[in-house]
């Protein structure tokens, strides 16, 4: 193949541009509902919770 | 409206300096390029009308981040945006006032700085009509910045990232316009008029923009 | 003339501050704001004078001679925490530029800078800089820009913070006046100016936090 | 998710954020398949298509480099479009959907800045020259950079997003410059020759692989701006439940105080 | 101290003036400069050196004149004026913050740009070095510029009058022990030495002249 | 301690606004400023404050163990209009900040930062942008700075403007509770602010203009 630095360079650099992206889009998602997560288990809920407590109360 | 008009002029007068120290800037930026191209007339002679353009270009950005800020931070703000005056009026005209303040003297300061940099007089004559023309459009496009600036503390520098790029078609034009004064072959108008054609799309543009973002900055 | 304002909500960051305030005011009517620091007496007079979107609801004004409903920012002034004064221009040159930018609505009933001055108890100075004004005197002079330019909805944020006993006086008799040229007055404060005979709101503070992105 | 509480009805309820998570939710497996095959299946495509008479081998780079290209710009579209649902609507999932694209648009057009580098070395002989269409991308860049940078400069995420949203639709100015800048000023870069009004001019020997991996990179946009949009939707939901707490948590402490 | 210094940087940073924002105006400024002179990449690495350090110049300039202006508004100047550390001490230490978060990045990034300009290796290497040492002496200048104008409630004039000419000698040195170093005949040192001797100059003299302002500034 | 005042004099433009006033407070003791708007109650703090050069006297200050005079301005907190806060940070930032930047000088007797915030009546709401607090809010909090670094001087320029009844009230106490630790307050103020044991300085404003060129 002529040019193959070239070639296989662009795709590489796409590759990692991409698969950084990706990446980083499902880390954060991950992380987003681990927090999720431990909030809920903290006890503190959703707001159409919280307002059927306050109207019971 | 002339109100406004003549109280931002007395302001920036009075109190920022705007102008004299865009001026210096002007300055100093177009005695340093020497020192980068040597002493070769020539040469000089050839990019002196990017030089003074780039040069007017930045000046007029110093300054520009504060123009609604300042505003904002003694309350005049809140009485401007509850009038019945268009509030894209208001902007135009604060927007007037600031190029008056800052842009004209760069455009009057121009003539010296070509001779500075050994450009003919058709070419001096040819940045001086194309920064009149061209200027206005740098404050308009500043301005949408500007507002935009308000509702952030500092976001003087972020705000010129934002416009410069929008800044960059007057320069073109503008420069592109100077040279084919100069040279035969390339005919002055038609950058000429697209340069006219770019200032009175972003008076249009500009205070619009900036409109809507003080309209959605009030907290 | 009649502002109405029917079922405002308005939220702060994400928390809704207050849900479905109305009110009617007549001319010559007042309202008074009360409510502890940070229970939403700025943000409502904000949302009234038509500088903060509220979540819901609107505020309308009617004029007497006409039916037509006229919004109320362009009727009302509006003194806030700050005074909308440049400390670099004199205090003529400040109230001058406010008395033409501001325009006269209703032709006669505004009054001259000096004038102005005068009904605020500081004639005589105001061809030195604002910004060496003390506390008090920038208030009562930010108080006179209410009078250069004659609208007739006024909206008061703590008016009265920063002046003394006799300022307290004068600024109160200014209000009767105002209102019984047939203006209306809206004023948050934490100290008794004069207005018992208001319509009062307590403003409570944080009705609920939306978790919604719903905005 | 039955949610009746107050001020969700005078929503739509496709804008609902909890309807569009629960969509989405089901939706990204099936988009996430397709793009995984479509990008199998140009690649494929991509390498054993011939090497053109002219430029050899480095035709292929066109397969990534005119596809992110493309999506750089039609990324700037799809915030200017969420721009003016912020602007007009006060729509949340717009704000949200300008905010999750912009640092997906940066990356495409870094994809498309270094692939064109790597590809104008062989061609032009130089990695950079400042022509139009080269520095007008990278005008688009600075610009993806100066909106993430607004974004994080403040901490009021609807005010951020309606001022973004102003400035979004101001720097759309440059996507026509963009588009248009070969026409407009003579460069090294090459003409449109897919996008034309009268038809592609291109060889159907590397417009197909072109076109395939251009859906794929287009599919991959719309996974990931999705899957962006949600942990957006996520982080805002976890900081308002944040922020009750410690009101609950000021509140008790100020009874306690005041009892 | 440590505290006013990471608190100063924290501002920069939170609000729109820190490292990104710097790099990225300073990004912006270059990628303009070859659509006015035009895509001549000789006559681009030639002035390359003077335009990176007039970039620098301008956004050292853009930050620096509310240093002071911002503690005034809103009465932090009061209580830093009252404490018993020099005033002096303070003022270098907030120097020393702003340049850090502005003027550093700059100088780290200006290889980069360099690289963008086209210049040599040599050259890139001179212009980082001379930034790295004569980038502080603008903030001397201007915080002594910014001390100014918080003592004079409608001086603004003559600050600029004031800080662009001391600014001038920092880059005409800084530009030229560049050029010295790129061009053989010319030596690289005497000038170079010269531009850090004006920032140990300023170093002292800036602070002392703010301190010595700030303390007539009260009122 | 004891903080001397002697034969203060200060001039604001050509005017003199005070003449020979002299005052003297014990450890305990309290100080009140009262009189029109304009008439020298900030500029005399100011002067105490040492922000100010007076134009005659000088004000010191002596340490209960050893004899020697100390300068005021290093041993007390200034609270005047404005709040000192930047708007960007977070309250919790901000009184970090003070806290670091002042330092302990009497350790010990300083408050953490949140124990401050709790004091003023705040507390959990530290992590909010201070710019994001309502006008009552941020003057309390400007209070918390005089608690997180111990300060035996507190010159306070009318400080209880803008704060709700329960407020004044929380406040009155902080400054009972620090004259009780032996503090010294100074306060210019419009209200009365619980301190009525205070001596008292009613000013007149304005003395005479100086018509020799003199200065
Ligand atoms: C850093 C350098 C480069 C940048 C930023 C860049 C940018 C772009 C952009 C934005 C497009 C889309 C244009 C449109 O849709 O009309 C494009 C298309 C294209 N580019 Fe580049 N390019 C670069 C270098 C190159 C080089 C070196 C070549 C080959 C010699 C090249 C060949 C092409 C081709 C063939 C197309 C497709 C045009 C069409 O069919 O519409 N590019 N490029
Ligand atoms: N920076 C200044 N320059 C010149 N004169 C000033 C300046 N600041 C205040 N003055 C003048 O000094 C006088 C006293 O001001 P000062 O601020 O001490 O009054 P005050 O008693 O605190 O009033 P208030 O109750 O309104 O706060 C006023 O007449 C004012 O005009
Ligand atoms: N710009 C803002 N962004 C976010 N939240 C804000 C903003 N301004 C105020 N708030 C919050 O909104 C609430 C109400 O503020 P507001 O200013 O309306 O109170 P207020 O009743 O006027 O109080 P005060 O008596 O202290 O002036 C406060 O809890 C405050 O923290
Ligand atoms: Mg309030
Ligand atoms: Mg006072």
């Amino acid at each position: 193949m002529t040019h193959a630095f070239y070639v296989y360079g662009s795709y590489v650099a796409t590759a990692l541009i991409l698969f950084g992206m990706i990446a980083w889009v499902w880390l954060d998602g991950r992380a987003r509902q681990a927090e999720l997560k431990a909030l809920e288990a903290a006890g503190i809920r959703r707001r159409s919770a919280a307002a059927q407590t306050r109207e019971t109360e | 409206m002339m109100a406004l008009f003549l109280r931002d002029l007395k302001l920036s007068i009075r109190s920022g300096g705007g102008a004299l120290i865009g001026v210096l800037f002007f300055m100093t930026v177009v005695a340093v390029i020497p020192f980068g191209v040597g002493p070769d007339l020539n040469l000089l002679s050839r990019i002196g009308p990017a030089i003074v353009w780039i040069g007017a270009l930045l000046s007029a950005l110093l300054g520009l981040d504060r123009l609604f800020q300042a505003e904002r931070d003694d309350g005049a703000l809140d009485v401007i945006l509850m009038q019945d005056t268009p509030l894209v009026m208001t902007v135009f005209v604060k927007c007037l006032a600031h190029w008056v303040a800052t842009g004209l003297p760069l455009v009057i300061a121009s003539p010296l700085l070509g001779l500075f940099m050994n450009m003919s007089e058709i070419a001096i004559g040819a940045v001086a009509i194309t920064l009149l023309i061209g200027s206005p459009a740098i404050t308009f496009i500043g301005a949408a910045g500007a507002a935009v600036a308000v509702s952030l503390p500092r976001g003087g520098l972020l705000v010129s990232i934002l416009v410069l790029p929008l800044a960059i078609p007057v320069l073109i034009f503008g420069v592109s316009a100077t040279y084919a004064a100069v040279e035969d072959p390339a005919p002055f108008l038609p950058p000429f008029l697209i340069l006219s054609a770019l200032t009175l799309f972003f008076a249009v543009l500009g205070p619009l923009a900036a409109a809507l973002a003080l309209r959605n900055a009030t907290d | 003339m009649r502002l109405c304002a029917e079922n405002l909500s308005a939220r702060r960051g994400e928390d809704l501050l207050f849900l479905n305030v109305s009110f009617q005011l007549e001319s010559g009517g007042a309202l008074l704001l009360t409510g502890a620091n940070g229970s939403g007496k700025s943000t409502l007079l904000r949302v009234v004078a038509g500088l903060l979107q509220p979540e819901s609801g609107r505020v309308q004004c009617q004029i007497d001679d006409g039916s037509e409903m006229r919004p109320v920012p362009e009727l009302s002034h509006y003194l806030g925490h700050k005074n909308g004064m440049k400390r670099e221009l004199t205090v003529g040159e400040n109230l001058d530029f406010w008395k033409r930018y501001l325009g006269d609505t209703s032709p006669g009933r505004s009054l001259a800078v000096e004038e102005a001055a005068d009904a605020v108890g500081l004639s005589g100075i105001t061809h030195l800089p604002y910004g060496y004004m003390s506390a008090g005197q920038q208030r009562r002079f930010a108080m006179a820009r209410l009078l250069v330019a004659h609208r007739p909805i006024w909206i008061l944020d703590e008016p009265t913070a920063a002046l003394d006993a006799k300022a307290d006086l004068m600024f109160a008799n200014l209000v009767k006046q105002h209102r019984q040229g047939g203006g209306i007055v809206l004023a948050a404060t934490h100290q008794p100016i004069g207005l018992q005979d208001a319509q009062q709101i307590v403003m409570q503070g944080f009705v609920y936090s939306d978790l919604e992105i719903a905005e | 998710m039955t949610d009746t509480s107050l001020g969700i009805n005078k929503i739509g309820d496709l804008a609902n954020p909890t309807r569009f998570l629960a969509l989405s939710a089901r939706l990204l497996p099936w988009m996430v398949a397709i793009t995984a095959g479509l990008f199998a299946i140009g690649l494929y495509m991509g390498f054993t298509s011939e090497g053109d008479y002219q430029q050899g081998d480095t035709v292929r780079i066109m397969y990534v480099h005119v596809p992110s290209a493309w999506l750089s710009m039609m990324c700037y579209t799809v915030m200017a479009l969420s721009a003016i649902g912020t602007l007009v609507w006060r729509h949340p999932l717009a704000d949200v959907s300008h905010k999750a694209a912009a640092p997906l648009g940066a990356a495409f057009t870094l994809i498309a800045l270094v692939t064109g580098s790597l590809w104008g070395k062989p061609m032009w002989g130089t990695w950079w020259v400042w022509d139009a269409r080269l520095t007008s991308v990278f005008v688009l860049f600075l610009m993806y950079l100066g909106l993430i940078a607004l974004n994080r400069a403040m901490d009021d995420a609807s005010k951020a997003a309606r001022l973004s949203a102003v400035l979004i639709l101001v720097g759309f100015v440059n996507i026509p410059i963009i588009k248009f800048s070969v026409d407009w000023w003579n460069t090294l870069h090459q003409p449109a020759s897919v996008m034309r009004l009268d038809g592609p001019t291109i060889h159907p020997e590397f417009l197909w692989p072109l076109l395939v991996m251009a859906i794929a990179f287009t599919l991959l946009f719309f996974t990931l701006h999705t899957m962006a949009m949600r942990n957006e939707i996520w982080r805002r939901r976890i900081s308002a439940q944040r922020r009750m707490a410690a009101r609950q948590a000021g509140r008790e402490t100020v009874a306690g105080v005041a009892t």
